[in-house]
């Protein structure tokens, strides 16, 4: 089996506040192997976007990854290299998109120098035939009459066309990995599937390994090999997308599911609501973190740490619960239930 | 609202690392009130004390003249020396301390009077009232402040009550543009659109919804008008403009020692130094409070 | 196009309020130039005569229009004192203010826009904080006050620079610019504090943009992404402030010029406020209200060509 | 016959922006009936918030008439306007944004009453106070605070506190929902549905959201560049969509179950046109994979179908 092309190891990620250390990120591990793409969901302050900063080595001077963590990628420890390495690995290494097209475009530079910028850098490309890629690079990703667009500014873009341009700006330096940050969130849903699409074209056509980071699991369902579910700082549930779907083991990750509204349900219908909110990261809670606002919890889960457990059936489906959901046990009562 | 001319969506963009910075302010540690706060306001709630208290603080006639003792240096009897005329430049300092500070405290306030209301209706109703202001102070603002003060002072003479009107008239476009600024950027939230759907009148949100907003990033610009207001008076009584001569004041005891630069500098220096401290002291305290409310005010929307 | 008219127009409605303005306060000016020309010792009957030869004895609203009149077509009127002629008076004196204007902004722009970078860069910082505590103690000196010490400091005690004369730029580069540099330093000492604060917190607003996030994911080296990507959509508001000062310069400094004697049109105004020669005032006043006008007016057009966003949306409508 | 509480005909809102006249709703007719849910949906620039505003009068639309329980609300005078406006009320999509930063829970709440006549503090209070127990928050902590102590959950549960102190017929959600998380969405519509029973309101609730839509609509209208596509009971109108934009939009929701693989819209080509010069004849035309001539020379009109659904196609995907 390959090696993994990116391995984090208990990486945490901690932001220096007036009122005390803020635990955005804390003690996450996962691996991802060359040609996956996985699906990190979570809701806002789950410190999903906060990990894709460190992975891209984006935190601001304030933030602090404590001793212990790792990041392995391609082989190389991305929190111990120097300055000049880790920028050599931004770009042709690890690309990324950002969640706000109508803000992650540069508002005062034309679009073609933007896609071309990092191919000069990286690999020394002449202007001239920067130009002629970027031209290429934006005809691939679906932008019209892509030689007029190469030299407009973004605001001359409507937003899912500056999405694009985002994305070409990304692939322009050939990553072996695509971080998208949340690239559908700001847009229109018609919109946004034509953008997944794109995403996941490309990624096939490329062969890339790509961090799909959405708080949607809609939209993660039917585009990645794996998932990853995020709560408060932490992984809480992490497995194919087929196993997590199927069976849910993790508390939350089932109480997220129920509480989307579904076209298939009818109308009026009581939503599945969590109640509370998530915990303060300065102080969270000693056990789980998502005990206060679960309706299973047991004494365990306010003083202790859920370990992480493998599933019965599928041990690469691991959760950190103390009462886990049993989803055969659930099926067969549904199915009880129906034939009653 | 969707401004349909844009491409802008109707669901905002979810925050992704502004929750934390909002937690740490980019300017340090601007907002505690460390000594770079207290220092200043110690140093000027003695000079307004000693402002107040003049007469009874057992220092000398300023306007007495030491015939013995002209431009003498600093010694037991002269704390700070005196001035070409022998007078007491310690006193002169502590007298002219009285008219930078009414000056300093009373224009601004002047200027925040009218033109916090001028600029509120303007930011609020838009449309030609607003046209119209915008365009008195755009006039307004192309006569160099300067000239106006020299012409007013010479209509009306320099005293106190001039200085301080004609000064505070200056402050009002800028009071208006502010506050006509901050009333543009809260009048179209939707806090503002809520209390007109519950039949508020337009007085009432301006009074009662516009104005607690409004009112702090003026009062914060208020004190560095303080600072500035100090400065111009400075520079108005140094061209011989502002309180008549003998009444001593600081920018007109920096003008008098010009002429005795090289072989008393003392009294030139002193004024110019307690004047700094003044103007250094305001600037600091202003600007410690503003970024204090600006993470109020952060931390609030 | 239709921009250009529309602040063509506001030009002309700014500076027709502000002659008007002018020209009624100046003439409320008690005691007028008549009583000073005439001499103490003159009669009233003589007083009078030299009002009717000035023209001082008609209603100030018909003399106002004359003078409008006459202003449009380019004759600004003669000094009552002097007899020089108005126009030419400002435009003698106008360069050496320009130039006093230009070196000033030089000075600030050279010490404004590396401090303000490098305090961006390293917001929260000791050397943001001392960048930031020297600013403010330059910004606390008022002008007249660094002027003096400049003198004091540099003139008397190191004997650098002594107070010399002005020179027109016939004398020679070095002869005509070493009359500038303290004076230009004293002005630039409180202007380039303000730059320096614009520039720093606009910079400090987009180095938290998401297409600095993205630049820097590109891999591109950090002076790179500050220099090519933030410092140009972060220095708009300082370019306004810019614009600005330099308005309020263009009429000179009245009270530098007044204390390194240079003869600039600032000084010309003092003279002739403390002369009471309102025409002299009058056409000054208009000529800086103008300049003023005008060079807000260069910013504007100066946004659209640094600001994409700007110029095609221009176009466009 | 149903009774109908609002009734609005032919409303066109324009507003001048720098490069023309934008006309954001063109002609739109609805009927609420009094009980009911009715949804607008649609994309970013549909119309679907102005149109929202519009019925609220901020600001007052440029033509059309909007009839509340027999008022006359475009026709109605400034003073007759703000007695009237406490029969309909609004909450707003940016929960934070729509509360006062520097006014107290209680200040912001009791606030409507005030402005409605009601003199005496102590009522007020009580008033107040059972609201905040009936929308899920602890008076006796709530009271005090200001709204940046609160989440967003919470600030929306403050909002609808608001809206609902006068007792209002109508409310209208613009967006209620959207800037909140999932978990926290389900409980504000939740809320929202307890509301409508206790105070037996009727809702116009504007969403891009087609699935928070399905669960709380009775009926919904499609919009498009300012006009109304189709309009229906949701049940079929989300189980056979009439209109080929209708379709598209449902098409286009992720659905969470891995199963489903999400299918490609090969329908929907091309940006939204702008709203300044918008599409002639039927204006979804340019993306339309149904277009015909006939799209572009004639604007399609709202025709009924047998299920009692209208939409606006000349070439509709079930029969007529």
């Amino acid at each position: 089996m390959a090696d993994p092309l990116l391995e984090l190891t208990n990486v945490s990620t901690h932001f220096h506040s007036p009122a005390g250390r803020v635990r955005a990120v804390d003690g996450v591990s996962f691996s991802l192997k060359a040609g996956q793409t996985l699906g990190l969901v979570g809701e806002s302050g789950s410190g999903k976007s906060v990990l894709a900063r460190t992975i891209m080595g984006l935190l601001p001077s304030y933030a602090e990854i404590p001793e212990g963590s790792a990041i392995s990628f391609d082989g190389h420890n991305l929190l111990t290299l120097d300055r000049k390495a880790r920028r050599a690995i931004s770009g042709p290494g690890i690309g990324m998109i950002f969640q706000d097209p109508m803000t992650s475009l540069n508002p005062v530079m034309k679009i073609g120098q933007q896609v071309y910028e990092g191919m000069r850098h990286h690999f020394g490309t002449s202007k001239r035939a920067g130009r002629e890629r970027a031209i290429e690079l934006l005809t691939e990703v679906g932008i019209p009459q892509p030689d007029v667009r190469v030299d407009q500014f973004p605001h001359q873009l409507s937003g899912g066309m500056r999405q694009r341009v985002a994305i070409a700006i990304a692939l322009a330096c050939e990553p072996k990995l695509l971080i998208a940050d949340e690239p559908t969130t700001a847009l229109d849903v018609t919109v946004q599937a034509g953008i997944l699409d794109l995403l996941q074209r490309e990624q096939r056509d490329r062969g890339m390994t790509m961090i799909l980071i959405t708080h949607d699991l809609g939209v993660v369902a039917g585009r990645c090999d794996n998932v990853a579910v995020m709560y408060a700082g932490g992984i809480v549930e992490t497995g194919t997308t087929l196993s997590l779907f199927a069976r849910t083991r993790m508390r939350y990750t089932q109480a997220l599911l129920d509480s989307i509204p579904r076209l298939d349900r009818p109308p009026h219908e009581r939503l599945q609501s969590i109640g509370g909110r998530p915990p303060n990261l300065i102080d969270p809670p000693a056990g789980c973190r998502f005990a206060p606002r679960c309706a299973h919890r047991n004494a365990h889960c306010d003083t202790d740490i859920p370990p992480i457990t493998a599933d019965e059936q599928d041990p690469s489906h691991r959760f950190a619960c103390w009462n886990p959901r049993d989803p055969d046990a659930e099926a067969s009562d549904k199915a009880t239930g129906d034939a009653a | 609202m969707a401004d349909p001319t844009t491409n802008r969506p109707l669901h905002p963009a979810r925050p992704t690392l502004s929750r934390f910075r909002r937690m740490r302010p980019i300017t340090g540690k601007s907002g505690q009130f460390g000594f770079a706060f207290w220092l200043p306001l110690g140093w000027l709630l003695l000079i307004t004390f000693c402002a107040i208290f003049a007469p009874w603080i057992g220092i000398q006639d300023p306007d007495s003249l030491d015939f013995i003792n002209l431009q003498s240096e600093p010694n037991d009897a002269h704390l700070l020396g005196t001035d070409h005329l022998g007078r007491d430049v310690l006193a002169r300092v502590i007298y002219g301390a009285r008219v930078s500070l009414v000056v300093g405290f009373c224009a601004p306030v002047v200027g925040m009077l009218l033109g916090l209301p001028i600029g509120m209706i303007a930011g609020y109703f838009g449309g030609r009232i607003d046209g119209l202001i915008v365009g008195s102070i755009d006039t307004f603002l192309a006569v160099p402040g300067l000239v106006l003060l020299l012409l007013f002072s010479l209509i009306f003479g320099g005293s106190l009550l001039v200085v301080t009107v004609s000064l505070g008239l200056l402050f009002i476009p800028i009071f208006a543009r502010i506050s006509r600024a901050a009333t543009l950027s809260f009048n179209s939230s939707e806090f503002v659109l809520a209390a007109r759907t519950i039949g508020a009148g337009d007085f009432n949100i301006l009074v009662r919804e516009l104005l607690p907003n409004v009112v702090l990033p003026v009062l914060a610009f208020g004190l560095v008008a303080v600072a500035s207001a100090i400065v111009v008076e400075g520079a108005l009584s140094f061209l011989g403009l502002s309180v008549p001569a003998p009444h001593p004041s600081w920018g007109g005891m920096i003008a008098g020692g010009r002429e005795h630069l090289e072989e008393s500098p003392h009294i030139s220096i002193f004024p110019a130094i307690v004047m700094f401290l003044t103007v250094l002291s305001f600037n600091l305290v202003g600007d410690t409070l503003r970024s204090r409310f600006a993470d109020v005010r952060e931390a609030a929307i | 196009m239709r921009y250009v008219l529309k602040r063509v127009r506001r030009l002309v409605v700014v500076i027709f309020a502000v002659t008007l303005f002018t020209f009624l306060l100046v003439n409320v000016l008690p005691g007028d130039v008549a009583y000073d020309i005439a001499g103490q010792d003159a009669s009233e009957e003589e007083v009078q005569a030299i009002r009717a030869d000035l023209g001082l004895d008609r209603p100030v609203m018909i003399r106002y229009v004359e003078w409008l009149g006459d202003f449009v077509q380019g004759d600004w009127g003669r000094s009552f004192r002097t007899d020089e002629s108005v126009a030419e008076a400002i435009w003698s004196r106008f360069p050496v203010s320009l130039e006093l204007m230009l070196v000033a902004q030089v000075f600030a722009l050279i010490l404004a826009v590396p401090f303000g970078i490098f305090a961006a860069y390293r917001a929260g910082r000791t050397v943001d904080r001392t960048i930031a505590t020297a600013g403010f103690m330059s910004l606390s000196v008022p002008s007249f006050m660094a002027a003096i010490i400049l003198i004091l400091v540099v003139s008397l005690n190191l004997g650098w620079l002594p107070t010399s004369e002005y020179e027109p730029l016939s004398a020679g580069l070095w002869a005509n610019l070493r009359a500038f540099i303290l004076p230009a330093l004293a002005i630039a000492l409180s202007e380039w504090v303000v730059l320096m604060r614009v520039l720093r917190a606009d910079l400090i607003g987009v180095l938290q943009q998401d297409y600095i996030s993205l630049a820097r994911a590109k891999g591109l080296p950090v002076w790179h992404v500050i220099l090519r990507h933030a410092l140009k959509p972060a220095s708009f508001s300082m370019i306004t402030i810019l614009g600005l000062q330099i308005g309020t310069l263009v009429g000179g400094s009245i009270i530098i010029e007044s204390i390194f004697a240079l003869p600039g049109v600032g000084r010309l105004l003092i003279n002739a406020i403390y002369a009471r020669d309102f025409i002299v005032v009058q056409g000054v006043v208009v000529f800086i209200a103008f300049a003023y006008v005008l060079v807000n007016f260069i910013v504007d057009l100066l946004y659209a060509v640094l600001d994409p966003r700007i110029r095609t949306e221009r176009s466009d409508g | 016959m149903s009774d109908i509480l609002l009734d609005v005909r032919d409303l066109v809102v324009e507003f001048p922006t720098r490069k023309g006249l934008v006309q954001a709703v063109s002609g739109v007719t609805f009927q609420l009936n009094r009980g009911e849910t009715l949804a607008l949906v649609g994309e970013s620039g549909c119309g679907k918030s102005t149109t929202a505003r519009a019925v609220m009068q901020l600001p007052r639309p440029t033509s059309g008439s909007i009839v509340l329980d027999g008022d006359d609300l475009v026709a109605a005078g400034k003073r007759d306007l703000r007695r009237l406006r406490r029969k309909f009320q609004m909450i707003f999509q940016n929960p934070i944004a729509s509360l006062n930063p520097r006014k107290r829970i209680s200040d912001v709440i009791e606030k409507p009453l005030k402005i409605a006549g009601e003199l005496d503090a102590a009522k007020r209070r009580t008033a107040v106070m059972e609201l905040l127990e009936t929308v899920g928050l602890d008076p006796a902590v709530a009271m005090d605070k200001r709204p940046h102590e609160f989440s967003g959950g919470q600030c929306q549960r403050i909002s609808i506190a608001r809206a609902l102190i006068l007792e209002p017929d109508l409310l209208i959600c613009d967006e209620p929902v959207s800037a909140l998380d999932v978990s926290i969405q389900a409980q504000i519509l939740n809320l929202l549905e307890d509301m409508k029973q206790r105070y037996d309101l009727t809702m116009l609730f504007i969403s891009h959201d087609l699935a928070v839509v399905r669960n709380v609509a009775d009926r919904v209208a499609v919009m498009y560049l300012g006009r109304f596509c189709e309009v229906g009971r949701s049940e079929e109108l989300f189980d056979s969509p009439a209109h080929p934009y209708t379709r598209a939009l449902l098409s286009a929701i992720p659905v969470p179950d891995p199963t489903v693989k999400p299918k490609p819209i090969e329908m929907i080509q091309g940006d939204l046109p702008s709203p300044i010069s918008p599409p002639s004849g039927c204006r979804f035309r340019t993306r339309c994979p149904l277009a015909t001539d006939r799209c572009t020379s004639e604007v399609p009109e709202m025709r009924g179908l047998p299920d009692g659904r209208a939409v606006a196609c000349h070439h509709p995907l079930i029969g007529t």
